[in-house]
């Protein structure tokens, strides 16, 4: 089995870029870095996953994730989810610039105490047949870094509704500082899939987040990885949604 | 040169935590007087030349398309800056 | 001078009466007729205002140099072994083996912060990194260190809400995780408070970078945002001591734009990578003026600038505006002719504005013409280098007995030490819950520790932590420290125990440590006792790395910090950095559940 | 309830990053009407009662302690909702 490529989307700022393409290779993934320019769907042509990776695309101004909506590439990848060729997934800042550009439904505010926070939070994953969850357990619990300034997710009571609905709430925050504990979500096909965290600073023994076997031990985010390489590669075709 | 104002705010059953957390300090500074605040945006657009009706229609749709999340927002107010 | 009427140099030769506001620029009597000695004329005022930000005690050092050459001279060869790059450079460079390299600095913005904390402390972050990555260097860390005014002072919580929030929005866009810092309260920092941030830098020794500009025909391109009439005057007005009204003049506020920044990084790396630049300068206090003077200065000593070239952000801008302007987030290089078609690829690449300046010659002037006509044509080593060294009176002042006999036996405090058990706990919960020792973690939540990927340890740990090499773990642990209130006390002593307990962090976090960088924060040099405190201060530094045998690789000093003529407690910040074979080894500082069941030792006297 | 409008921007000689970013993707996204953009804050503020000159006042002073930071924002605008 060749290592599936895994496009992931440079953002000017996008900062989380970096270590997110090192996750795709540890979890044994070929990671292939796209230019927000991109016009033209052949370059996604070997690609079944696209990665937006986080950070402060554009340093986030106007509002979170607005400007990198409005790159060329987002219509690219919207026409190809719209084809169901492509999964496309947002972590932290890249789940902002999903729910701008209008692929995955809601919004994000101000945190609840409006102002940056860089903070490690326990996750519950509450659905484990998603591109991005696969590798956990129902209902197991991840530590992961989350951080952001408009971190909290809201989004209209209908909206709300249908996701919980579907079982398109992946994953679940236990005590987040944004006030919101949704914070893993996919659309109805599950071909977008946004999280509010960053599993990429969970990958490796030492400089992950905290663990009882010692500061920095935790390596929860490695399941999300090993679950999208799973997802492109189809390896584990059975409970992967979107197949 | 011309000016045209564009004003955006969240929406009013959207939570606003930066007007909510300004609120709660306005009592401690004095500020009995107003019983909310909401904090939204403005964006000031220079106009090369005249604004013409179409000039505005455009701001409008650079205001729907970019300046306001429609999931959050409301575009409260476009016109020409006195 | 009106704007209508350029100030040329044959303007200047004609007029040699003409009245010019020399003291407005901060410059004295002396100073003013040694710049009419240099030039054999009258200054223009576009000469004028590049000598007086060159030779403000800020860029210049002209009251410190004096003291800081003991740094040098109380370096043995033995200390020197891994230095790469030593003092008078932008950021000394250390040696870390493997052809690795590190690159470290701490650099004060303590007036623009009492102005406005956001962006004084944002554009600090965002000043230091430039310097970094023009050693050649990939920024991996920051770190900040501040002072401010007493917790119950109403207005505290506007400077240090506001320096915290500035350090994280700046570092956290650029994507340079905030591995360490320090805070403390104090009321003598009420309205002077101190904002010093520091980064460190990682190169591959090749890729090391120098601010000169040499090889005649070589073009000077200035790169990044474009010129506005940000902070001109600001180098002047970190030399002057605030009046009661807040500032003396004030100026345009810095606004820092950290996408920008971080554009420039990935740009200014590339560039470096494919060896395009031959020299670099970032544009720090006094701009324009600052940065064509120290290039030109370092290199052949010769350069040409057409200053209507610049592109400006307010088209209203003096030629002396230009000159003098610190708009963040530019850089100026030097660049072959040959080279200059792929630099225009990559500025393009990363949609990076550029202007090409003027280019290296061999007449050893640095001239620069504005529409034409000449208004500065000047030696640039009498700019960057030959200023005024004062060897400024100090003393040793009337009431440091007083202080010193104020011991805490002395007082009656000592009657009320606590007896009991209650009283012991009592005693410890109210030390522990106040401002000076409390949790930091409201401020150190507030910057990204994480991005990159390479962090070990950061908050709460004595030392931050930081990976270098992936393949071995090669990496790097610093800290930075002072106690103010024991420097005030005796700055000798103070000054030494300020390097020892940065030191100890590092050293007992399980690095060596290499090198110390010093950030020297002190009040009026004019005040005998102020620069007493300095020249006991800087003694003490020197001679306790001698005794620790590291080298001090760099530092910043920034005077005047007083309030009318309460200077505010001498505060040398210290960062050590020490390297780690491989930073697995690193030891945190807290006890962390993973170690229940360890025994706990108690080292020392 | 009547609503006080206080309207809030960058001085004109500091620099507006967000204001240069918004800018810079104008004329990829096709609006070349506008040369140039700012961006600022709108507050709505809610009074109990009537908007008498004295509250209208009490506005102006709220925003000059609190929304506008003086040394880099200036108040454009303050006045009851129409
Ligand atoms: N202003 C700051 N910026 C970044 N980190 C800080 C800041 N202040 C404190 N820290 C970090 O918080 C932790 C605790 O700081 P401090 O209370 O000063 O520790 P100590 O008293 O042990 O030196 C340290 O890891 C320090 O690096």
């Amino acid at each position: 089995m060749s290592e599936p490529n895994i496009g992931v989307v440079m953002f000017d700022a996008a900062t989380d870029a970096a270590s997110v393409i090192r996750a795709v290779e540890l979890a044994g993934g070929t990671p292939v870095t796209l230019h927000p320019k991109t016009t033209v769907a052949p370059d996604l042509a070997d690609l079944s996953v696209v990665i937006l990776p986080g950070g402060f695309s554009y340093g986030d101004y106007l509002r979170a994730g607005a400007l990198a909506a409005t790159q060329p590439i987002m219509r690219v990848l919207a026409e190809a989810v719209e084809a169901e060729e492509i999964t496309v997934i947002g972590l932290g800042n890249g789940f902002q610039v999903l729910t701008e550009a209008g692929l995955l439904p809601g919004a994000f505010v101000a945190n609840a105490t409006p102002r940056y926070h860089h903070t490690e939070v326990d996750f519950i994953i509450a659905n484990n047949s998603s591109a991005m969850t696969n590798a956990y357990e129902l209902g197991q619990q991840v530590r992961l870094v989350q951080k952001g300034a408009y971190a909290q997710y809201t989004a209209t009571a209908q909206e709300l509704e249908a996701l919980e609905e579907r079982g398109n709430v992946l994953i679940r925050a236990k005590d987040s500082a944004t006030g919101s504990d949704i914070a893993g979500i996919s659309s109805a096909d599950g071909l977008v899939l946004g999280l509010m965290a960053s599993p990429e600073y969970a990958i490796e023994e030492g400089f992950g987040t905290d663990h009882p076997d010692g500061p920095g031990m935790g390596v929860d985010g490695q399941g999300l990885f090993v679950s999208v390489v799973r997802a492109a590669g189809a390896i584990n075709g059975e409970g992967v949604v979107g197949e | 040169m011309p000016t045209i104002v564009v004003e955006v705010m969240p929406k009013p059953e959207v939570l606003d935590p930066q007007g909510k957390a300004i609120d709660a300090r306005l009592p401690e500074l004095g500020f009995r007087e107003f019983s909310a605040v909401r904090q939204g945006k403005r964006f000031e657009l220079t106009v090369e030349g005249e604004v013409t009706d179409d000039v505005l229609d455009r701001a409008r749709t650079l205001a729907a398309e970019l300046f306001a999340n429609p999931s959050t927002e409301y575009i409260a107010n476009v016109e020409v800056a006195k | 001078m009106s704007k209508e009427q350029l100030d040329t140099v044959a303007h200047a030769d004609q007029t040699p009466e003409a009245e010019q506001s020399w003291a407005a620029l901060g410059l004295n009597a002396e100073e003013y007729q040694r710049i009419r000695d240099i030039l054999g004329r009258r200054p223009t005022e576009a000469e004028l205002a590049m000598y007086s930000s060159m030779w403000s005690e800020h860029t210049s050092y002209k009251s410190s140099k004096v003291h800081l050459r003991q740094f040098g001279e109380k370096t043995t060869d033995e200390m020197q072994r891994n230095m790469l790059v030593g003092l008078g450079e932008n950021a000394g460079v250390v040696d870390l083996g493997d052809g690795w390299a590190v690159t470290f600095k701490v650099e004060s913005h303590n007036s623009p912060s009492f102005l406005e904390p956001f962006q004084g402390a944002a554009t600090g972050i965002g000043g230091v990194v430039r310097d970094i990555i023009s050693m050649g260097a990939r920024p991996v860390a920051v770190l900040d260190s501040l002072r401010v005014g007493h917790e119950d002072h109403e207005d505290t919580a506007r400077i240090v809400k506001g320096a915290v929030a500035g350090v994280g929005h700046y570092g956290n866009i650029l994507g340079v995780p905030n591995i360490a810092g320090e805070i403390s309260f104090d009321s003598v920092f009420q309205g002077n408070p101190l904002v010093n941030a520091g980064a460190v830098g990682v190169l591959r020794h090749e890729d090391l970078r120098l601010a000169q500009a040499s090889g005649t025909g070589n073009r000077i391109v200035l790169f990044g945002a474009r010129t506005g009439g940000d902070g001109i005057g600001g180098a002047a007005m970190s030399s002057a001591a605030f009046d009661d009204e807040g500032a003396a003049n004030t100026p345009v506020v810095q606004a820092g734009d950290p996408l920008q920044e971080n554009v420039i990084i990935e740009a200014t790396l590339e560039l470096f990578a494919k060896s395009l630049v031959e020299g670099i300068q970032d544009l720090g206090a006094a701009g324009i003026a600052c940065a064509t003077s120290e290039l030109a200065a370092g290199g052949d000593g010769g350069m040409h600038i057409e200053l209507t070239h610049v592109l400006l952000r307010d088209e209203g801008l003096t030629a002396g505006d230009i000159l003098m302007s610190e708009s963040q987030e530019r850089m100026m290089a030097v660049v072959t002719p040959d080279n200059a078609a792929a630099f225009e690829e990559i500025m393009a690449k990363y949609g990076v504005e550029y202007s090409w300046l003027g280019e290296v010659n061999d007449s050893g002037r640095l001239t620069i013409d504005w529409n034409g006509e000449r208004i500065v044509d000047v030696d640039p080593t009498t700019v960057a280098d030959g200023g005024p060294v004062y060897d400024r009176p100090y003393a040793r002042p009337d009431w440091q007995d007083t202080v010193q006999a104020d011991t805490f036996r002395a007082s009656t405090a000592a009657a009320d030490l606590p007896q009991t058990g209650e009283d012991l706990k009592a005693a410890v919960i109210e030390l522990m819950s106040s401002a000076n020792m409390a949790d930091r973690s409201w401020i150190t939540s507030q910057t990204d520790t994480s991005v990159g990927g390479n962090t070990r340890q950061a908050a709460p740990n004595d030392a931050g932590v930081v990976r270098v090499d992936e393949e071995t773990g090669m990496g790097f642990g610093l800290a930075i420290d002072c106690n103010s209130r024991y420097v005030y006390l005796d700055p000798y002593q103070g000054s030494q125990l300020a390097v020892a307990e940065s030191y100890r962090n590092v050293a007992t976090s399980g690095a060596t440590p290499m090198g110390i960088s010093d950030g020297l924060n002190f009040g009026s040099p004019e005040d005998p006792g102020v620069m007493w405190q300095f020249a006991e201060s800087t003694r003490g530094i020197a001679d306790a790395c001698m005794e620790l045998g590291v080298p001090v690789t760099g530092g910043n000093v920034s005077l005047y910090n007083q309030t009318v003529d309460t200077p505010i407690h001498p505060t040398p910040m210290i960062v050590t950095l020490g390297r780690y074979d491989d930073v697995a080894t690193a030891v945190p500082s807290w006890l962390h559940p993973a170690f229940d069941g360890s025994a706990i030792y108690l080292l020392g006297e």
